[in-house]
Formats: structure tokens, C-alpha cells, sequence
């Protein structure tokens, strides 16, 4: 395994430990039990919002903490849920007075932990609120399985959220603005490379040398199918396809194209992918309005792509180009 | 012909040194089928746990067990650390107070913390899942209950029918969990969470075996 | 090779076409020649600031053209030289009437296409300057080479000029803004693994599993020296001790910390490479008042990092501060 | 007993084809000590002026050797680009107007093209560059013509001077370019620009051999 780390299991806490040290005007770092949160957290009057889920996707939650999005995040071990301790410790702390919300992707460990942490809030008298991000399309049959994955509308998801409740939104507003993207986003993700989890210290899958992961998770969940390697615009064909025959929407709609990076692919590998993503929407008739290009879900060190879709109508449009400023994304600020 | 109160701490010992050396075969099943995190998840838990251990020396069964399944709870995360937590609060609910079991407290206490596990991850029998060992195991324990079998026999008998379940699971699609997003791609594994639900209960029958 | 791509040889201009179909709001992309530049280019009386390399190193430079940073950027073939006649091109784009500076990396391909195209764009009457950006210590003996290579100071170099162009300042003043950049910025680089050039695709070089390569340059040159694998304590230690013994600042004074990530490391990676460079810098009496992590000047897919210290001023502060609207960096606005 | 147009026209051709033949040595030599890129560079220069040809036809050798040098120069990048801009672009000066070149003639146009590159580069014998491959080549050809051989064995003697003074790069420690960077660790391999002079004089020597 090669990884710019010290003790595997050590990578969580000394990650922390550097945001910490980087961005003390924007967020503070709570050790045991382990979150990230606003440095002027709580906000009087202003809805609370919390993430998390398991480490190594970074900016993910973490990154996104600050003015305009969330108000704290619970870091769990590398691809595991946090703990309900955490998640009610950040939840008490960022509790302004209008209540707080759980943004959750559909993980059965995230959901167990978040329920039992909102459960564990609410007898102490918080108004808390959750919604599950499930917009992966890799995942078929979803009604035979815990259902679609949560990954990349939960980014925009928490810009969005993260806005309307700077904009004085009740809870039940940003909920409602949750569940729109919730209902709106549609993604689909690939792995040229399998991720090495650093406490395994051995690639979580073997993907030959001409061979690529199709539908896979950020997790190094094994996808919806192995195949033979192809060039990238045959890729985006088949990432874009099944988002596309899923999508609740239709030409002449306005969307965000969102080309996400796995964390081993390279922003000049993302663009090529953006340009291909972008003559499909065309080609279906969908505008592109916005777009969002980076790794900011990311697999550890696997090498990858995913791509987002996201339906924007005019408050969408607003909230997303609200000022942003966090560690990981920051615009207008 | 009954757990004592030591007989359980020495449960929990047995139990977080199998999770140990079984930590990479553990996270070796999660790679084939989930992400790779099961073995560590259940060994960091059960590291904590040990740390309680000194303050539990004069505890009753109920703070034993409560208190492990808090700890758990708060250091195992994923899945993993809910269902677990959930088991162990559940067996402490039923035992609290008391400083040894009987054949029939135990399955009382099981039965509650199966239950618990269900009730939290909603699985049915065949999903898939840690319940494929852990109800089996309560049948077994019972069943050899009203055969008038012994408690070392039918803890034998609960991890046997443990054992069972968790092999029974590798053909299976997954249905519950992550295993479940692999669709077909699922079968052909052993479910990581019925094999450390197995481990668990075996190192249960070895370590109560003179009770 | 397991890069997202199509052919090898279109990686540039597809890459192009994906900057274009991404932020035609920002930026305008000519082809044959190649260059990137400001959607509104000239800006009338501003200082021109074109910059321009190898590709592969995205977003440097395409990526950080755009208000208060480049109005230019020339890519060459995956890590060659852009030529003179894309250069000239791009220079007569962005002349507004103040003359252009041309920012240049330490390169002997670089230094020589950069002076034809000054030469040629001086008998056209337009006033160009030129800044060579050499910051790399890993380069010893100095005297005897063809100079320090020009790394991580360069994205400093092009933020802070970009703001003083954009503060009106004359073209001898962001000269000297550029010179100081020059001066008081020093960078070293590791690699954990190779990088893959497209139309080679092999790896340059071959890293056992078990070591490193320490001082390595961005285009996969070999490095100062080969070695096991370390922790990343003391890969930043290593790291960090050369630039400080070089550097013309002392204790007490006010230093921007950079932390870079080669393109194969992902963030989680680099807190941790963070949070050891900036302890080291307090160690030393150096106050961090600006920090900047992520990939800002990649190696294709090398997993790697370099960290860059440049002292700051009150003047560079205010120039790091002032807004900026690129597709690689943004704030403010 | 002279360079035709014609011969002209036909050694770049044949220098294409025989970069496009080493691009992957060139690169694996570029690789050791630099970025990999001085084959691809050179096969895409050159392709680049095999595009021009059909417009050269009927022009001067002086054309031909500017339009190739230009051509270079917006297409090959990196240090390469400028360099064999400059070595054509020089010799297009000294051969203005000239349809055919004598022995003579292609020593005064090849020792000014060596000098240019030496102007824009700055490398001195020994700095482990092109220059060593180029600079022992004119000196051969005019001792050779001093010796009063034919035009042919002149450039038999160049290509070999060439080829001597490429090897000899092996051993060096780089004073200039890329490979400078490496220090010590740049001895031991050949310089690839060398390579590519080599390369491209002993193209004119077995074109022209019957000149
Ligand atoms: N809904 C559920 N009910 C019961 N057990 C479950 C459920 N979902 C998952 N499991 C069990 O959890 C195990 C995985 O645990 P773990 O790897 O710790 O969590 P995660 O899947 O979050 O990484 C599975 O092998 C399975 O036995
Ligand atoms: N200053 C110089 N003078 C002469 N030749 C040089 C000089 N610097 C480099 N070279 C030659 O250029 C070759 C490398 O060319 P190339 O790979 O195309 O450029 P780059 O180093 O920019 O990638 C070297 O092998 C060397 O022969
Ligand atoms: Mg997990
Ligand atoms: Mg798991
Ligand atoms: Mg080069
Ligand atoms: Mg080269």
C-alpha cells in the first residue's frame, strides 16, 4: 500500500487534526466523539445542518462545514457510519433554536445510526428532522435491496440545503428543498482502479489491467458489472445512459451536470469526461445551467468518475449560486 | 449449572481476542461483498470494550452487558455497530440485576437481543444477514431447552445451528445491507455479519462449556 | 495504462473542448493555436497576464485563467513546452493596451519558446515582460544546471500578479509583485508512484511497492534522491527541511503554506501531509497566515505531494485576498 | 557531386520516417533522464512538416529548410522545438535561393545552424546535449572537405563524428536541460536529443549517398 500516512489507524484523527490546523477562522474540530463544525456554530435562529458518514471521501462531509452550507459533520472510521454519539453530540451543538437536519446518504449503517441519534436528540428536545439521499441508478432492483445508494446529489444537496437555511428558511423549508434534490438528482459512478482502505492495506478489489468497474459505489462496492476497458466517451455513454432513462424530467429542463473525480483521477481526465457528458445533455435536450467539476465525493485513492444530474428550477438556480465559504468549496465569500 | 458473573467478563474477553484474530478474515468477507470494514469495525468496538472492562469487575450481568453494548454502539459504526449495540443493550435489559443466568435467562436474553436486531435492521430470515446466524442459534437453544438438554449442550447446540446459518448463507442474493446493492453478484459469499454473529456465539459454548 | 481517455493523442484538445463546453462564461478556448483566455479579453488598460507549459499539470495554467488571475493560458502536448506561435497568438488576445507579462516556469523548453514569442510580440509594438519562476530546491548545484525548476510558487505567482493587474496596477508593478513572488517562494515535491504520459503509456519510471522518489519533479523527472517508503511524518520532514534551510525569511515572519496533491492523492492524504508542515512551521517561529490545499498543479496521476512556503507581506495578503473567478479558484466573487 | 532540391525534400522524408521508427526509443531515452516526450515531440514535428511538402514542391532550398524550421517551431514544444527550429530555420538563411548545395554550401549552412542552436541553448561541448551529436559533425565535415574527400564520404564522416559524439553523452553528467536536474544520476544514459541529431545526420548521409 502506498499512502501518504503515518498509522493506519490513525489516518481519521490526523486527518482532522489538519483541518483543524488549516481552517480555524471556519470550522473547529471536536475530538471524542469526533466532528466537525462551524467555528461559530450555533447559529441563533438558523437551522442546523449535519451530515456524515464514513471517512476517506473527502471534502465530503468535513470540507463542506462553513458559512452557506453545513453546520457540522461526523466523520466515521474509513467507509463506515459514525456513531450516534457523535451524531447527537454535533447535533446539540449546532442547534440554533429552528431545529436541525439529518442529510443521510441510504447506507443501512448510516440510517441505523442517524434514527438512533435522532431519537436520542429528540428526547433531549431538539427539533430534528431527517432526509436519505438516494440517488445512485447502479443500484437496480431497488425495492429487493436496502435501496439506491446515497453518493453525489448529497454534495448538492448540502450546498443547496446549506443556502435556504442562511436565508432564514424554517426546517420544514429546508426539508422540503432536501427532498426536491432528493427526488431531482440522479447519479451513476465507474472505477478504473480499486480504492486500498488503509487499515486493509490491499486494493478492495482486483481490476485487471484492461478491465474497469461499472455501477460501482464509493466504497469499493463491486458494481453492477465488470467489463473489458473502453475509451472515455463510450464510459460516459454508459454512465449517462441509465441516468438519463431514469430521470424525473424532460427536454427543456434545466439541470446541473456535476462531474465528480473518485480521488485518483486527475482534473485533466475530468474534463474529457465533462466534454462528453455535456453533448449527451445537449443531445437530450437538456441545458446545462450549471456545472460542477472536481473530486469532491471521493473513494480514497481510487481512480474514477461519477456523474450527477440534478433538475434546477429558479430556486434551486438561487440557492445553489448563494455565497459558499468552507473549507472545500467557497464562492461569493 | 449456571453463567456467573465472572463467566460473562470472561465471554467478552474470549470474544474480543476471536474478533482480533479474525479481524482480517472478517474484513476479507466484507471486501467480496461489502467495503472491507466489518473485521476492523468489530475489533476496534471490542478493543473499547476491554478498556471497560476493570469498572466492570463488580457489576451485576445487565450493567455487563449494557455497557458493552453502549461502547459498541459509540466506537463499531456501519452497520455493524447499531445491530450489535442493539444485541447487547438488549441481552442487558433482560439480565439487569442479576449475577448469573440460567440456561433459561439466557435464552431469554438472547431471544430479546435477536429480536432487537430485527427490529432495527428489519432482515428476514434469508436476507442475508447477521439474523441468519443469530435466529437459528435462538431455535437451537431452545429446542434443546425443552429436550432437557444441559446448558453447555445446548449452547453447542445454539452455535452449531450459528454455524449453520452462516454456511447457509453463501449461495444466497443478498437482501439486506450493502451486500444487497451487488444483486446476483452477491451469492457465492459467506455474509460477513453471520459469520462474526457465529463467532461470537461459539466463543459463547467454548467459554461456557463447564457452566 | 488505466487513464479516462480516448486516443492518446487527442487528450489536449479534448480536454480543451471540456474547459469550453464547462465555462464559456469565464473563459474562451482558441484552437490551432491552442490557448485558453479570458471570456472578456483584452480588458482595456489592464496589464495582459499570460502564463502557459506542459499539459497535465491541470488546472495550471487553463484552469486559472479568468477575473483577477490570468487572462491566458498556452498548453503544450502532455508536458512540452507550448510553442511560440500559440504564445504570440495568445499574447496579442490579451493586450489591452498596458503590455502583457509573461509568467514562465524554469524549464529550458519553456525559457526558449517564451523568448521567441516575447521577441516576436515586441516587433509587433506590443510591451512584454517576462518572469521565470524557479523555486524548486530539490534542484542542488544550481550553478551547474540549467537553473531550479519552476513548481509550486507559480499558481502563488499568478494569483497575486493577477490581483495587482487587476488593481490597476502598471506592468513594471506586477513585475516587481511577481519578482517578490520569485524571491521568497520555495517548494519541493515526492512521489509515491509514477506518472503515466498518455502517448507512452507506461509508466516514466519504476517505484517498487516499498519506495519513494524525494525532489521529484512535476513531469515525472527523477528526483533528488530514491528511498524506502517513510511515514508522512517524515516524508514532510524531508520535505520541509530543505526548503527551510533555503529560505531568505527567518522566524517570526508571516509565510503562506501550500500543500499540494500530485493528481493520484486525495484530500484526506493531504490534511495529513498538512497538518505535519504546518506543526513544522510553527516549530520554526513561522506564523501561517494563508494556507492552500489541494491539486493545483498536478502530474497527471502521480500520487504525490509537494508543499510550497512563500512569506507574505502586507501587500501580497491583500493581493492573495482580493476575489477571484476562474474555473480552478475561486473566492469573493 | 551536389545537393539537389529534390535530395532535400527526400531527407526530410526520410527523417520523418526514421523519428517516427525511434519515437519510442527516444521517448524511453527521454524517460530516463527527462519527461519521456522527445519522441513524441520530434514524430509530431515531422509529421507536422510532411503536411507541407506538397506546397514545397517547387521551391528553393532555402523554403524548404524555413518552412521545415517554422514548422518545428509551432509544433514540437519543449526544448526540442526552438533548437530544431533554429538548426532549420539557420540553414533555410545560408541556402536562400539555392536549388542545389555543394559540399561547400551545406558546410557553411549546417555550421551556421549548429551555431544557432548553440546561441539560443547556450550548451557547451560536454553538457550532455544535442550539441554534442551537432558540433563534431560540422567539424568532420569540413576536415573531411579539407581533406578533399567526396560529398559523400564528408557526410559518411559527419554521421559518424555524430554517432561517436552521441555515445560519448553516456557517461556525462547533464550541464543543461531537463536531464541537469538529475545531478550524478544523469551519467549512465544517453542524451535523447543527441540521439535524435544522430539520427537526423545519418538520414542525410544515406539519402545522399549518391550525390
Ligand atoms: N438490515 C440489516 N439487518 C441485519 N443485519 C444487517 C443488516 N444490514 C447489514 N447487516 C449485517 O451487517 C454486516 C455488515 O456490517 P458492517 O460491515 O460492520 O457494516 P457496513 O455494511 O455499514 O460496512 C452484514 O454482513 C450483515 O450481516
Ligand atoms: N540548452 C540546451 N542546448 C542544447 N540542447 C539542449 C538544451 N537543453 C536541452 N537540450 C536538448 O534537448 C533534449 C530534450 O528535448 P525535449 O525532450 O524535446 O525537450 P524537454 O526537455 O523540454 O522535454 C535534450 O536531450 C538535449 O539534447
Ligand atoms: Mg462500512
Ligand atoms: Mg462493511
Ligand atoms: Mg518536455
Ligand atoms: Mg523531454
Amino acid at each position: 500500500m502506498k499512502k501518504f500516512i503515518n498509522d493506519p489507524e490513525m489516518v481519521v484523527k490526523e486527518e482532522l487534526e489538519g483541518v483543524a490546523l488549516a481552517h480555524p477562522d471556519l470550522v473547529k474540530v471536536n475530538f471524542d466523539p469526533d466532528f466537525v463544525y462551524r467555528a461559530d456554530a450555533p447559529v441563533k435562529g438558523k437551522v442546523g445542518l449535519l451530515s456524515g458518514g464514513g471517512s476517506g471521501h473527502e471534502p465530503m462531509h468535513g470540507g463542506f462545514v462553513g458559512y452557506g452550507m453545513l453546520d457540522a459533520a461526523c466523520p466515521g472510521a474509513v467507509f463506515s457510519s459514525p456513531t450516534p454519539d457523535q451524531m447527537l453530540e454535533a447535533t446539540k451543538m449546532i442547534d440554533g433554536g429552528a431545529g436541525v437536519l439529518h442529510i443521510v446518504k441510504n447506507y443501512t449503517g448510516d440510517i441505523m445510526n442517524f434514527e438512533m441519534a435522532a431519537d436520542l436528540a429528540k428526547a433531549e428536545g431538539i427539533n430534528v428532522e431527517a432526509v436519505v439521499i438516494d440517488d445512485d441508478v447502479a443500484v437496480q432492483d431497488s425495492l429487493y435491496t436496502a435501496g439506491r445508494r446515497g453518493v453525489g446529489s448529497t454534495v448538492l444537496a448540502e450546498k443547496v440545503c446549506g443556502a435556504a437555511a442562511e436565508l432564514g428558511r424554517s426546517l420544514s423549508e429546508v426539508v422540503d428543498v432536501c427532498i426536491k434534490v432528493k427526488g431531482w438528482g440522479r447519479s451513476m459512478g465507474m472505477a478504473l482502479t480499486s480504492c486500498t482502505v488503509p487499515h486493509v492495506g490491499t486494493p478492495t478489489f482486483d481490476l485487471p489491467e484492461d478491465e474497469m468497474e461499472i455501477g460501482v459505489g464509493i466504497h469499493g462496492e463491486p458494481g453492477r458489472k465488470r467489463m473489458e476497458l473502453k475509451p472515455a466517451d463510450e464510459i460516459v455513454e454508459m454512465l449517462m445512459e441509465p441516468i438519463i432513462s431514469d430521470l424525473p424530467y424532460k427536454a427543456g429542463d434545466n439541470v446541473l451536470l456535476f462531474v465528480n473525480g473518485m480521488g485518483g483521477t486527475p482534473p485533466i481526465e475530468l474534463y474529457i469526461a465533462y466534454r462528453k457528458a455535456h453533448q449527451i445533455c445537449e443531445q437530450h435536450g437538456l441545458n446545462v445551467v450549471r456545472n460542477f467539476i472536481g473530486p469532491y465525493i471521493t473513494s480514497l485513492d481510487m481512480a474514477g468518475v461519477s456523474i450527477t444530474l440534478l433538475k434546477m428550477d429558479e430556486d434551486l438556480l438561487t440557492l445553489w449560486d448563494h455565497p459558499v465559504l468552507t473549507p472545500g468549496l467557497r464562492w461569493g465569500k | 449449572m449456571s453463567i456467573s458473573r465472572d463467566d460473562v467478563l470472561d465471554w467478552i474477553q474470549v470474544t474480543a481476542g476471536i474478533l482480533k484474530e479474525n479481524r482480517d478474515y472478517l474484513i476479507k468477507l466484507d471486501a467480496a461483498i461489502g467495503d472491507a470494514d466489518h473485521g476492523a469495525n468489530m475489533d476496534r468496538g471490542f478493543k473499547a470494550v476491554m478498556g471497560k472492562l476493570p469498572e466492570l469487575a463488580d457489576k451485576d450481568i445487565g450493567t455487563i452487558f449494557k455497557t458493552t453494548g453502549m461502547t459498541l454502539l459509540s466506537t463499531v459504526g456501519g452497520a455493524g455497530g447499531p445491530l450489535y449495540g442493539t444485541l447487547y443493550l438488549q441481552m442487558g435489559m433482560k439480565s439487569a440485576g442479576k449475577m448469573d443466568l440460567t440456561l433459561e435467562d439466557w435464552i431469554v436474553a438472547l431471544q430479546a437481543a435477536v429480536e432487537g436486531v430485527v427490529m432495527r435492521g428489519k432482515a428476514e430470515l434469508g436476507d442475508k444477514t447477521m439474523v441468519d446466524a443469530l435466529s437459528p442459534a435462538v431455535e437451537a437453544l431452545k429446542e434443546a431447552s425443552s429436550n432437557g438438554r444441559s446448558l453447555s449442550e445446548a449452547l453447542e447446540y445454539s452455535a452449531k445451528a450459528a454455524e449453520e446459518g452462516m454456511t447457509a448463507t453463501i449461495p444466497w442474493v443478498a437482501k439486506k445491507g450493502r451486500a444487497s446493492y451487488l444483486g446476483e453478484r452477491s451469492a457465492g459469499h459467506q455474509d460477513p455479519g453471520a459469520t462474526s454473529s457465529y463467532l461470537i456465539l461459539q466463543a459463547a459454548a467454548d467459554t461456557w462449556k463447564d457452566c
